[in-house]
């Protein structure tokens, strides 16, 4: 019975949101409270993974859906949730001294991004969203960029607004705002009426993808990460991009229903996204704004296999790109903070005073591009593969070819980073004494353990080659995480 | 037409006429005060679609604090002196 | 240039929404037009019986009748109210949240030692004298209405707002007046919390996060409900002091530097 | 009829926020796209010939007809978030004002 309630994922949300409320009277302890709720997550998402028997639908207040607002917990949302508090407490465990006044609203913004991730009803979706967007536009302030973020916070609400207009067009329709339900109504519908499902898809795919990052809507990343420190970058390219996704693959995958028309339009912004986010990439001279749009490129990749019913890879794909976006931006912003520069050219030879962080940066990186050994390469292949599988020559080469793109540029900044000094010379001892990064233990320490997991990950399948390829990887790691 | 279809006809234009001009208003005190306007008429299409309580919220909100909260920006010692 | 754009992107937006809306070809799928709704075959009818927890194998139900119907599923007979309070509250603690972490930011945004900001206008007589007669009403009538919420139109939104206008009023009429704004954020914190001690009472004792634990009563009657009314009230509280702070952030502003 | 109106009430806030360049009139185009929104839902749930979804000592019983109460209460939450957005839009649009005394933003140098 206690195990029971202690293992509800509403807690998930409800434990934050509570010591929020009560961090307005204790506001002297509220960072103790930020801690205690971040731990208290992961140990209650490891405790959902350990009790984890298949797909279950926890109700709220007692109404059985469609008719009471019921979260999910399955695969994909297991996932999701172990993730994202485990992403969470990182980036605390990093960054934790950016805290300042904003404890509240991170603790806002963890109860939110679980729920975006748990919930399985549309209209709540679409709350938890909003919560976690003004929760975004607040801490993107930090910095004082507030025209970038006022930016932010107009084209996220008109964003929001489309999204609820699609949802409300929805429910015009199949009276249920609960999104198995609508499935559900949808399998016993006629292909050949989509079409008038066209207006309120495409609302809402819009919609999601302000959040999401997709081009054109996702312009307001690059103004509001530019200069972003360490908390806020890493929380927007990992935490926020690996539950906004996941809420678009769940909508993409219960609710979409889409004619040939709608998928090529959505499949064009998509790539094309990917397309022109690795184009700037790597036309740029700064990490952080590299890693940035490097960043929305894989939104535009995730997004792609998820509209083409690849949710698999799709999560790989995702899971493996937040955990090395985490690495790669809180490193570029402990650059930026401490040394004052995150400019390739003037970084030269930092990770040959800071071999630990320069290690755990490489493999992120590596695993980024998806190179062979890496987690990202189980991935990526497993992306192409299904793709491949299901008929469809031209995204593979686009991908294929963005992968190249991506590989130039990353080796291009490795090789500047670990080599002091032009080609030839030799490495110059003096230049590097004027680098100095606090706590640079804390940080090499994590991105040297979260390599190992990558590595791990990626070398751990090839022991049995038929799980190398197969769809069977959710299970997998489903089932490590359930030796724990 | 009902009296009813013609009340809900001249409504919505004064809504939408209300909304452009409150766009392309000169003097930002004028957009604020008509969105008030504006809010103020849609508190009638609420009632005429029978939802009091969606109503009685948007008259509070909707045409009281939100307009309050504008008038306090825009209407401080710092601001005058510029067009408001 | 630019507007000519814009106005002709928006026209194709339109004609892309209505077209979709009102022009397409029929079928089961179509968008429902304006007055066409009907109810049975959406949720809402079983918020409207209140049957929502009943099998579907058993009987037709009853239907609810106000003054009579005995312990309900939700004993409120403002339908609206049963939704938003009882059989959709998750999405109301997510609302109440959205406020919070909006007036958080406003306070962090315009934070800095408080000073109040002189409006650039003088109180008149009338403003002065005026707000002191109405702002009694106001206040009654705010409670009124979040403690009636399960009854009549109105409730913990509405309510709140309603406070919280009685706290501008007092902003606009005197230009010395400064609100207490950390009594404000108690009420604040306390609402909050109580409100989620709430629904984890529910998980508690009912097995379900905001669960309607208490006994519904008859509906019509102003115990009834459950937890519906404790909630609202609750409800109105966290909102009335979350606007009134963030209308107090407003009215002061931090000293010149 | 009044749904045609919210429609377009929701595209004159959308032209509002590809044209104006003022924070504070970029935030009134978000409220009028709020209020079209709003109407918008509310439409989608009514009923001819229905009745105010309140139970009272002259509609007494469940069996009449009603409007739909769901989007009634999207509704009112919509419209609680629609005015935390706007406080904290007014919050940065009065941050900007003192940065850079102006409110057009088009006039802000520089970061």
């Amino acid at each position: 019975m206690l195990m029971d309630i202690l293992s509800n994922p509403v807690l998930l949300i409800a434990v934050p949101l509570l010591f929020a409320f009560l961090a307005v009277f204790l506001k002297k302890i509220d960072k103790v409270l930020l801690g205690a709720a971040a731990v208290l997550n992961i140990a209650g998402a490891a405790l959902i993974a350990v009790l984890y028997e298949g797909t279950k639908i926890i109700e709220l207040g007692g109404f059985k859906p469609p008719f009471g607002i019921s979260l999910v917990l399955d695969d994909y949302s297991l996932i999701g949730i172990v993730l994202l508090n485990v992403i969470f407490g990182l980036i605390l465990l990093l960054s934790g001294k950016h805290v300042q006044k904003y404890a509240m609203v991170l603790l806002v913004a963890l109860a939110a991004l679980n729920g975006v991730i748990l919930t399985g009803d549309l209209f709540n979706l679409f709350v938890f969203l909003e919560i976690a967007a003004i929760a975004a536009y607040i801490f993107t302030a930090m910095d004082k960029g507030f025209k970038h973020s006022f930016n932010y916070l107009v084209v996220g609400t008109l964003g929001s607004g489309l999204f609820l207009f699609g949802i409300i067009l929805l429910y015009n329709v199949f009276g249920s705002l609960n999104m198995f339900d609508i499935q559900e109504k949808l399998s016993q519908a006629n292909p050949a009426d989509s079409g008038a499902l066209a207006l309120p898809l495409v609302m809402m795919f819009t919609g999601l993808s302000v959040e999401a990052k997709l081009m054109p809507f996702g312009g307001w990343v690059k103004g509001v990460l530019k200069k972003a420190n360490t908390l806020v970058g890493a929380l927007i390219v990992s935490a926020y991009a690996l539950a906004v996704l996941l809420a678009l693959g769940r909508v993409i995958s219960t609710v979409f229903f889409m004619s040939g028309a709608v998928r090529i339009a959505f499949t064009a912004v998509a790539a094309g996204t990917l397309v022109f986010a690795e184009a700037s990439a790597f036309s740029r001279k700064n990490l952080r704004e590299v890693l940035l749009f490097s960043s929305v490129a894989q939104s535009g990749l995730v997004a792609l296999l998820f509209l083409y019913g690849l949710t698999v890879p799709a999560v790989l794909v995702l899971a493996g790109n937040v955990v090395s976006k985490l690495v790669l931006f809180t490193v570029a912003g402990k650059f930026a903070h401490d040394l004052g520069t995150d400019d390739i050219g003037d970084l030269k030879g930092v990770f040959i005073k800071f071999p630990l962080v320069g290690v755990g940066f490489t493999a992120s990186a590596m695993s980024l591009i998806g190179l062979p050994l890496f987690f990202g390469f189980v991935a990526k292949i497993n992306a192409l593969v299904g793709l491949f599988d299901a008929g469809n020559v031209w995204l593979p080469i686009i991908i294929l070819v963005m992968a190249v793109v991506e590989g130039a540029y990353f080796v291009r900044i490795l090789t500047t980073l670990w080599n002091t000094g032009d080609e030839g010379e030799l490495s110059s001892k003096d230049k590097l004494k004027t680098f100095k990064l606090n706590g640079s233990a804390v940080v090499g320490a994590v991105s040297v353990a979260v390599a190992v997991v990558i590595v791990a990950l990626g070398v751990l399948p090839i022991l049995n080659i038929k799980q190398f390829f197969s769809v069977d990887f959710m299970t997998f790691i489903g089932q490590l995480l359930g030796g724990m | 037409m009902s009296l009813m279809d013609i009340l809900e006809l001249v409504l919505g234009i004064a809504m939408v006429v209300l909304g452009v001009v409150a766009v392309n208003a000169k003097k930002k005190i004028t957009s604020v005060i008509l969105l008030s306007a504006l809010s103020m008429l849609a508190v009638v299409a609420f009632v005429i679609m029978r939802a009091p309580d969606v109503a009685i919220t948007e008259a509070v909100i909707g045409s009281g604090l939100v307009t309050g909260l504008f008038v306090f920006t825009l209407f401080t010692k710092k601001n005058e002196g510029e067009d408001a | 240039m630019k507007q000519a754009v814009s106005i002709v992107l928006v026209l194709l937006l339109g004609a892309f929404i209505f077209t979709a809306l009102y022009f397409a070809d029929s079928s089961p799928l179509q968008f429902k037009p304006y007055g066409d709704a009907d109810l049975s075959g959406r949720v809402s009818q079983g918020y409207v019986d209140k049957n929502v927890t009943a099998d579907a194998a058993s009987e037709e139900p009853a239907a609810v009748v106000y003054g009579e119907t005995k312990n309900a599923e939700t004993g409120s007979a403002n339908i609206v109210t049963s939704v938003v309070v009882n059989y959709r509250s998750f999405d109301t603690l997510g609302e109440v949240t959205v406020l919070f972490v909006a007036a958080l930011g406003v306070g962090l945004l315009l934070s800095g030692k408080r000073r109040r900001q002189e409006a650039a206008f003088q109180p008149s007589f009338i403003l002065k004298h005026g707000v002191r007669i109405v702002l009694g009403i106001m206040v009654i009538f705010g409670v009124y209405l979040f403690t009636h919420g399960h009854l009549t139109p109105g409730g913990g939104f509405s309510g709140g707002s309603i406070i919280a206008a009685a706290v501008l009023l007092l902003y606009v009429s005197d230009n010395a007046f400064k609100a207490k704004v950390k009594a404000f954020k108690i009420a604040e914190g306390v609402a909050g919390s109580l409100y989620v001690v709430a629904g984890l009472l529910g998980l508690a004792l009912g097995g379900y996060f905001l669960y309607n634990f208490l006994p519904t009563g008859v509906v019509g009657d102003l115990l009834s409900a459950g937890i519906v009314p404790i909630v609202y009230i609750l409800i109105g509280l966290k909102v009335g002091s979350e606007i009134s702070g963030v209308i107090a952030g407003f009215a002061t502003e931090e000293e010149a530097l | 009829m009044i749904q045609y109106f919210a429609i377009a009430l929701m595209l004159v806030g959308v032209y509002g926020l590809l044209t104006q360049k003022n924070v504070i009139k970029l935030i009134v185009s978000l409220n009028i796209f709020e209020v079209g929104l709003n109407v918008f839902i509310i439409s989608v749930g009514y009923v001819s010939g229905g009745i105010a979804p309140i139970l009272t000592s002259q509609n007494n019983t469940s069996a009449l007809l009603y409007v739909d109460p769901l989007p009634q209460a999207l509704v009112l939450t919509s419209i609680v978030i629609g005015v935390g957005v706007t406080a904290l839009a007014l919050a940065f649009a009065r941050r900007l004002h003192n940065q850079y005394g102006t409110y057009n933003l088009d006039e802000m140098e520089g970061e």
